[in-house]
């Protein structure tokens, strides 16, 4: 049993250590800003590789906390996410104060994320949520001294107080229409009364208020510019991609007998998605709020691919996930360099962006390429797979609104790169020299992207994982 | 293999010193191009002087009937089973008789540019295009397959608008170019249908197959080209006529004829050559070479009479009124292909009634003598003079003593005078249109009569009338090897007639008997001189009689002056309706329309994205009633709506 | 043989260029990967009919099947007929020739020269798929560099017509795709979906299904081979592109749509390729009818060329909508022609920019006379536009002509004749431009003193000319290639509608 | 006989939540937007303690429930409040009106 135990809870006690290491040296230990660095560094690194260390298959506390090998998979994902962040936020961090404290609650967040995707009862699931998202509203406001950090913060807590307490109001009532708070006992008793569609409608609008679906989205793009550039790719890429995994999870297995309803939940929920997303990220500025709305399209594409529900819908999700962080963590970690360094964040500080530094140009092409889901890059499989996958109930509605929307998806993601390359500019951003841990970081992405989709053993990998659904 | 293989020498030659002076010749044999052209062109002349000797006097008939032989003939491009183009050589009466004419007019034309074209910065260009055309004619003339005809008609032209637009610094030249290869591109699309119509009934592209087909009232195919129609009719005349379309265009005929007065832009000899003996009678030769095809088709065969008739009646008037002695020679060539093409319409399928056909054939052959000597006649005179105005000539017999012999010649010739070449040849079509067609048969009596008159008035004008004031420094009548080709070209014109073409040519390959009647011919001849005479009362010396006459026939002498505004019809159709009416709308259409939609498509996204901004309104508490509202608007759908 | 070098020597070139310095050794690389292009692909060839030869009859040669993704079903198939295999070698010599004439690309010469070769991976990627998915990928492949050629080196108003190529193809992709996926999921091959061309095409889609998803994949591919009325993508971006892109824009890529609708389309929905031949035919008439005008209304000669490349790739669609053995190989002949051709006509276009700095055929004339070279390959170009025999436009266009004349139905009639009556107006155009610009008298001084070609723009000039007349003199030579490839077509069809 | 029937309380609880949402909506001051969101938690805290009381006796999932969300009510309570004395620094009031730089 305690075996079990430790090899079961193995991620998350990897992460507790960390969190209580860390406490301890913030007391005990006055090390410079880059020594404790390279030590984050080095911890997440062991952090991701515990992962992969044998991986095994069970449950805990009376099924509240269950693993398997793709939970596992799923948990070691985020893991890569947040090491990238990391080595990302080396020039942001180099000169901030309260460096361990932003890992703390970073990794506070990634244990709640942990939790609710193991979560196998309502309870946990919630309590993995809220780990989530608290500590994240105080990471939103970390730039204290900035205004726009504060409003971000706050519109983060206090709208998440209350998508929170709506969820819980769902969960209330499927408590008390069921009788449990057990996801296997929910499964038997779920049907289409109309009592448990609305605690549904509830329960999703929780779940679509944290992967921002239209129009529970709002508060995306405000928080995502407002905060600080590490907060805010933590935000879009890892946050998001763990309620995506529970999202899936839920939907595939818990309300299994209700499929039919929120098949087509989804599928109005994901045409809004994409085209409010497609609509508003046309004319932004900002870059963080750009990829804000360009993440919230992304994800329209992402319910897309849930409208799979199978092991085909399941494993294209996981796998956009995974190609999103690298995609995305490729964009963000050239925006998060440039903005440490310039204070720049706006579109149109990058024109002629080429001409001073060529890689980075190179770097963030390719990454928006890949978010556009250009070929060679894996951006291309990943909504390719998500498509797909959709397609695969026979809608083609909804594949051919999805894929139309990509054409104008397209034209912001080549906005930026016609900015970068063709529009003339007086003053370009100087040539930036870059540390080397976060090069180090953007060729990881670099080589993530062109890697995952060529290299179809990942794919084959996420899919044989995915046969539980 | 066949013993006339060695024929497919007479065209290729040429071709390879186009393809010799083409690429290298402005490089390294500027100086001795002409030379070059020459020389192998004299030995294709050879060669087809040897064939016709040999297919005329030794080999090509049997049991007294020419035989067509297709010596070879390559599959050169698949269509489906059947239909294939072959690249081939057919050697009958009509084909080699072309190929002496097409190889002699152009070697004579060849002599004439060493001369007259020396000194050109781009002789071996010129020499280039010239052996250019030449293959192509050579080509054009010996095809086998109603598709090669096509290509090698293209072909053909492609080197008239090189050589129309040779002094391409001319921008008279490059629109002349430019027009003689657009209507008759425009001719060539009927001639395209036409094939496609009759290549689909008959199921073949060779002429061979095609004419035996078609003329068997046995074959299935025969019955279903007849039995289908369009517009009520048969889809043979209308692929005839569309074929016929495509002669009419290459040889002149009326409505068509827009671009040959204009294509006198071109360098004299060019005219010659293209303009007058070769290129110019295509037309002749495609319906002559499906002529078995055209006397099963009453109807086409009329269309072609009639268009015939009427063109060379219209040539000749409008050659009456031009002072341009290179238009009145266009308008002449026009005017006597029409007496080929109604010679060809009257005619019937063989035998006696076949004389027709024979009388065409004839016509060709002696009109590209005098024909091409006029022409070369007029290029000494330009030579000289540095005009192509008549106004600017004059009394120019003493200067080119030569030109001015050979010239007469020519002019008797054409104007049908015994014993010169013309006068044989026209009696047969008079003959032939005599005993077919009375109507055809008057016009053409009168037309003969213009004939000679224009003529004359071209005659006098140039070498009698007042005294031409010459500039420059030679008055001489230019080189020797201008002079050569003039002389031969005279002493054919005089002589051509009496060649026994109606042994040879005849629409059945059995030779005809021909006869002048002396009596039948008093009318044309007495017209002939009297139009001479006419002529010279008016141009002889330098009066205002001829004046008068066209004063007192204004309205139709402006008509004609202007070629009866047919040139005014054409601008008007393309300017003014097919630019502004086709060409404008689908430009704008394109522009505003279609690419406007798109456009609109992006910029209406842009204008949507601006409008729903406000949804994003930066308010907390909008946000969360948004999120209420979602969660109560999507339960409602699902719980009432959607079940 | 094995194809995949067709993919690794492009990608090798531009790993290579990436690690070159300077002008000189950048385009000696590209030039050295796309000469080695060339003779891969005319190896190729040789090949082919060492195989064929050998009677080999096989439909697809040099096949190769490795598994790509299990899961899908997805599999990396490559293999080539004598179609894709035209296409082949029209890519290699395009390819080189858009090399020659950018020799002298001074700004950012390393990125020109790797986008270029990177985009010729995804043109032989697309002709070597025998997986749609496969094809897919690289269809998309040669589409985004297409973006940064014309941005960045283009002229004019460049970026508005990078994005909307950009946007139009890949909307075109959009549709492509959905039909793809329709296929997929309408497929049953030993009870599992598949993408693979050869198994689809003998499994036969349910007609109910073929009838939804055709439209799709057709005016997806259609969109970019200039299909009416998606074309506007057509004239804007071939006249702000730089010239090697302009080649390739119109020599290869405008080719992916033609082929794509032929392999996918027609190919694997024979049934609904019958029922809306109709309406293909209709737009094709009505886009070489208006292009061949609109062209007329034209004053820049990149425009001229532009749009006369809507009025000819009609040809190919329309070619394909006749749907006999004869028009489709008619339709192919017209691919490889007019990317020879079209390809041809920018290259003379871009020579004479680059000295004239003017393509307003106005301010142009006389050239001739100065640049005797660059005027005969403009004069060659033109005369195989208008389709002159001796030249590969006649044999391409009289063979859709003659294949679209075997359908006896009044409307194909009277859509033929119309495209036939186009040549016409062709003429007019081309004459129109040529007697301005090229002939005529020297509109401005400056030109008096202006170079001829130099020996990289003969030699790339040498290359495609070279192409045109050999088709146009040994038709035969490029038939036989095309025809089986056409009789497996129309045999899938299966209305070999052929003269009896 | 005067047992409380479980719509009642369930009236009070449904009651509870309209209110939290609505102040939510309304007010301005950013504390009392914190307070209506605890509302609306008390609503479900009710609703599961009433469940669990009356429909499902045999466990204490609803009890527990409520105590967690008692407890993450709190953390989440003092963040917020982080949040805005932090707010209050830099804008100099607590109205949800003026933070509204961030928008469109």
């Amino acid at each position: 049993m305690l075996n079990d135990f430790f090899l079961l809870m193995k991620q998350e006690l990897v992460l507790l250590l960390i969190i209580v290491l860390l406490l301890i040296i913030k007391v005990g230990k006055d090390w410079s800003n880059e020594t404790m660095l390279n030590l984050i560094n080095g911890l997440l690194l062991l952090n991701v590789i515990s992962g992969f260390v044998m991986p095994v298959e069970g449950n805990l506390f009376g099924d509240m906390f269950k693993t398997n090998a793709l939970i596992s998979l799923e948990k070691s994902i985020l893991n890569i996410g947040v090491l990238i962040i990391s080595m990302q936020s080396y020039s942001w961090l180099k000169t901030h104060k309260h460096l361990s404290e932003f890992f703390i609650l970073m990794l506070s967040t990634l244990l709640g994320m942990f939790y609710m995707i193991s979560s196998g009862n309502l309870l946990m699931f919630y309590i993995g949520l809220e780990l989530s998202s608290i500590p994240l509203a105080a990471m939103a406001n970390f730039d204290l001294e900035k205004r726009k950090s504060s409003e971000a913060a706050f519109k983060f807590i206090i709208s998440s107080a209350f998508s929170s307490g709506m969820l819980l109001f769902g969960i209330s009532l499927i408590y008390g229409s069921t009788g449990s708070i057990s996801f296997a006992e929910i499964t038997n008793h779920i049907s289409n009364e109309p009592l448990h569609i609305f605690a549904f409608v509830m329960l999703l609008a929780g779940f679509a208020f944290k992967i921002s679906a239209v129009p529970f989205h709002l508060w995306t793009a405000d928080v995502y510019e407002g905060a600080p550039v590490a907060v805010t790719s933590y935000l879009s890429v890892i946050s998001k991609g763990a309620v995506l995994f529970v999202f899936v999870s839920v939907l595939y297995t818990v309300f299994k007998p209700i499929a039919e309803i929120w098949y087509n939940m989804l599928f109005i929920l994901a045409v809004i998605t994409i085209l409010i997303g497609n609509l508003f990220a046309i004319r932004q500025n900002n870059f963080k709020r750009f990829l804000a709305f360009s993440s919230i399209a992304q994800v329209g594409f992402i319910l897309v691919g849930i409208t799979g529900s199978s092991q085909m819908g399941s494993a294209s999700v996981v796998y956009f996930v995974l190609i999103y962080i690298f995609s995305n963590l490729g964009a963000f970690g050239v925006i998060s360099l440039v903005s440490a360094l310039t204070g720049k964040e706006n579109i149109s500080d990058y024109k002629s962006f080429y001409k001073t530094n060529p890689l980075l140009s190179w770097v963030l092409t390719i990454a928006l390429f890949s978010l556009a889901g250009v070929p060679p890059t894996a951006g291309f499989f990943g909504k390719f797979f998500l498509l797909i996958s959709g397609a695969s109930q026979g809608n083609y509605i909804l594949i051919s609104i999805a894929a139309l929307n990509m054409v104008i998806s397209f034209y912001y993601y080549l906005r930026i790169v016609k900015a970068i390359f063709m529009d003339p500019n007086e003053q370009p951003i100087e040539k930036l020299s870059i540390p080397l841990i976060s090069k180090l970081a953007l060729f990881i992405c670099l080589a993530g992207i062109v890697v995952l989709g060529l290299w179809s053993s990942v794919y084959e990998c996420i899919y044989n994982l995915s046969s539980g659904f | 293999m066949n013993i006339y293989s060695y024929i497919a020498l007479i065209p290729l030659l040429p071709l390879a010193t186009f393809l010799l002076l083409g690429l290298f010749g402005k490089k390294y044999f500027s100086s001795i191009s002409g030379i070059l052209g020459t020389f192998t062109l004299a030995v294709s002349a050879f060669i087809s002087l040897a064939v016709a000797y040999s297919y005329f006097f030794v080999n090509g008939k049997v049991d007294g009937v020419f035989q067509q032989i297709i010596p070879l003939k390559y599959t050169w491009l698949t269509f489906s089973p059947n239909v294939s183009i072959d690249m081939g050589i057919v050697i009958d009466p009509l084909s080699v008789m072309m190929l002496v004419v097409v190889t002699f007019v152009s070697l004579m034309v060849h002599i004439f540019s060493l001369g007259y074209m020396k000194g050109e910065e781009r002789f071996a260009t010129y020499y280039a295009f010239l052996s250019l055309f030449t293959f192509s004619m050579l080509g054009l003339v010996l095809s086998t397959n109603i598709f090669q005809i096509y290509m090698f008609w293209e072909l053909v032209g492609v080197s008239s608008f090189l050589l129309i637009g040779f002094y391409f610094e001319k921008p008279s030249a490059v629109a002349a170019a430019k027009k003689a290869f657009i209507v008759t591109r425009f001719a060539d699309l009927g001639f395209l249908i036409g094939i496609l119509i009759l290549s689909f009934h008959a199921e073949t592209l060779d002429f061979q197959t095609l004419i035996s087909r078609l003329t068997d009232t046995q074959s299935t195919q025969l019955m279903g080209i007849t039995t289908a129609s369009f517009m009520g009719v048969s889809m043979l005349t209308w692929g005839l006529t569309l074929v016929f379309m495509g002669g009419a265009g290459k040889s002149a005929m009326f409505p068509l004829h827009i671009w040959l007065p204009d294509a006198m832009e071109g360098p004299t000899p060019v005219s010659a050559l293209i303009h007058a003996a070769t290129m110019v009678v295509a037309g002749v030769y495609l319906v002559a070479r499906l002529f078995p095809v055209f006397v099963f088709d009453a109807a086409a065969l009329t269309i072609v009479t009639y268009v015939g008739a009427f063109s060379a009646l219209f040539a000749a008037i409008i050659a009456c009124t031009q002072t341009d002695i290179k238009r009145v020679l266009a308008y002449s060539t026009m005017s006597q292909i029409g007496y080929m093409m109604f010679a060809l319409g009257v005619s019937g399928k063989g035998g006696e009634e076949g004389l027709g056909y024979m009388a065409s054939l004839f016509h060709l052959f002696t009109h590209a003598f005098f024909k091409s000597l006029l022409f070369l006649g007029a290029g000494a005179v330009i030579h000289l003079v540095h005009s192509n105005d008549m106004k600017d000539m004059g009394g120019l017999r003493k200067h080119m003593p030569i030109t001015h012999i050979t010239f007469l010649i020519a002019c008797l010739a054409i104007a049908g005078i015994p014993p010169f070449a013309g006068f044989f040849s026209k009696e047969e079509i008079l003959t032939a249109a005599f005993h077919s067609n009375k109507l055809i048969y008057v016009l053409a009596v009168f037309t003969s009569g213009l004939t000679a008159f224009y003529m004359f008035r071209l005659y006098f004008s140039i070498f009698w009338n007042k005294e031409a004031h010459l500039h420059g420094e030679h008055h001489g009548e230019g080189t020797l090897s201008m002079k050569i080709p003039l002389i031969i070209l005279g002493a054919c014109a005089l002589l051509a007639g009496f060649v026994p073409i109606a042994d040879w040519v005849t629409s059945d390959g059995i030779a005809l008997e021909t006869h002048i009647d002396i009596v039948f011919s008093i009318l044309p001849v007495a017209l002939a001189i009297g139009g001479i005479l006419l002529a010279l009362s008016f141009y002889k010396t330098e009066n205002s009689k001829s004046d008068k006459i066209a004063s007192s026939l204004n309205g139709f002498y402006q008509a004609a002056y202007h070629k009866f505004y047919i040139d005014e019809i054409y601008l008007f159709v393309t300017r003014k309706i097919i630019f502004n009416l086709i060409g404008r709308p689908a430009a704008w259409i394109d522009k505003n329309i279609v690419d406007g939609l798109m456009n609109k498509m992006a910029s209406g996204t842009a204008v949507i994205s601006e409008k729903i901004k406000g949804f994003q309104s930066g308010k907390t508490q909008e946000y969360a009633l948004y999120f209420f509202l979602g969660i109560i608007s999507l339960s409602a759908l699902f719980i009432y709506i959607i079940k | 043989m094995n194809l995949n070098l067709l993919i690794l020597l492009p990608l090798l070139t531009a790993i290579a260029i990436m690690f070159c310095n300077g002008l000189k050794q950048v385009r000696l690389a590209a030039l050295l990967g796309s000469g080695l292009q060339l003779l891969l692909s005319f190896w190729l060839l040789y090949s082919f009919y060492q195989e064929r030869a050998a009677g080999n009859s096989t439909q697809m040669l040099f096949d190769a099947n490795y598994t790509w993704f299990t899961a899908l079903n997805i599999n990396y198939h490559i293999g080539i007929d004598g179609i894709a295999l035209a296409m082949i070698i029209l890519t290699s010599m395009v390819v080189i020739s858009a090399v020659l004439v950018s020799w002298t690309m001074e700004s950012m010469n390393k990125e020109f020269f790797f986008l270029l070769i990177f985009l010729s991976m995804g043109a032989y990627g697309f002709f070597i798929s025998l997986d749609l998915f496969t094809m897919f990928f690289f269809l998309e492949v040669a589409v985004i560099p297409k973006f940064l050629l014309i941005g960045i080196w283009g002229s004019g108003k460049k970026e508005y017509s990078a994005m909307k190529l950009a946007l139009m193809l890949m909307g075109g992709s959009a549709l492509v795709f959905v039909g793809l996926s329709g296929m997929y999921f309408n497929s049953n091959i030993d009870g599992a979906h598949s993408f693979d061309l050869v198994q689809l095409a003998s499994f036969r889609i349910p007609v109910d299904a073929q009838m939804i998803f055709f439209p799709f994949a057709f005016v997806g591919f259609g969109i970019f081979t200039a299909l009416f009325p998606f074309h506007t993508w057509v004239p804007d971006g071939h006249s702000s592109a730089p010239t090697a892109a302009s080649m390739f824009l119109a020599g290869i890529s405008m080719k992916l749509g033609g082929y794509g609708c032929l392999r996918v389309a027609t190919y694997l929905m024979p049934d609904a390729a019958h029922a809306y031949s109709g309406i293909i035919i209709l737009l094709s008439t009505i886009a070489i009818i208006y292009g061949a005008f609109a062209t007329m209304m034209q004053t820049d000669l990149k425009y001229i060329n532009a749009y006369s490349s809507i009025s000819h790739c009609g040809f190919v669609i329309l070619g394909i909508g006749m749907l006999t053995e004869t028009s489709i190989t008619g339709a192919v002949m017209q691919m490889v022609s007019h990317g020879l051709m079209t390809a041809l006509f920018f290259a003379a276009i871009g020579m004479i920019y680059s000295r004239t700095h003017t393509r307003i055929v106005a301010q142009l004339g006389g050239l001739m006379k100065v640049m005797p070279f660059i005027s005969g390959v403009f004069i060659i170009a033109g005369l195989c536009s208008l389709g002159l025999p001796g030249f590969s436009g006649f044999v391409a266009e009289m063979t859709v002509f003659m294949g679209a004349w075997q359908n006896t139905d009044a409307m194909y009639r009277l859509a033929t004749i119309l495209a036939c009556a186009s040549i016409v107006v062709t003429a007019v155009y081309i004459l129109r431009a040529a007697g301005k610009a090229v002939m005529g008298p020297i509109t401005d001084d400056h030109y008096k003193h202006l170079p001829d070609a130099t020996w990289n723009e003969k030699l790339a000039a040498g290359i495609l000319i070279s192409g045109i007349v050999v088709i146009g003199i040994v038709p035969f030579w490029l038939t036989s290639l095309i025809t089986p490839g056409a009789q497996e077509i129309i045999l899938q069809t299966g209305q070999a509608l052929m003269l009896k | 006989m005067n047992e409380i029937n479980i719509t009642d309380i369930l009236l009070v609880s449904t009651a509870l939540f309209f209110v939290g949402v609505y102040g939510f909506f309304t007010r301005r001051n950013m504390i009392t937007m914190l307070m209506s969101v605890e509302l609306i938690l008390n609503s479900v805290n009710i609703n599961f303690v009433a469940f669990n009381k009356y429909l499902f006796p045999q466990n204490l999932d609803g009890i527990f429930f409520t105590i967690f969300i008692i407890t993450i009510a709190a953390a989440e309570a003092a963040v917020a409040i982080a949040i805005i004395i932090n707010m209050y620094r830099s804008h100099h009031s607590v109205d949800v009106e003026d933070a509204t730089d961030l928008k469109y």
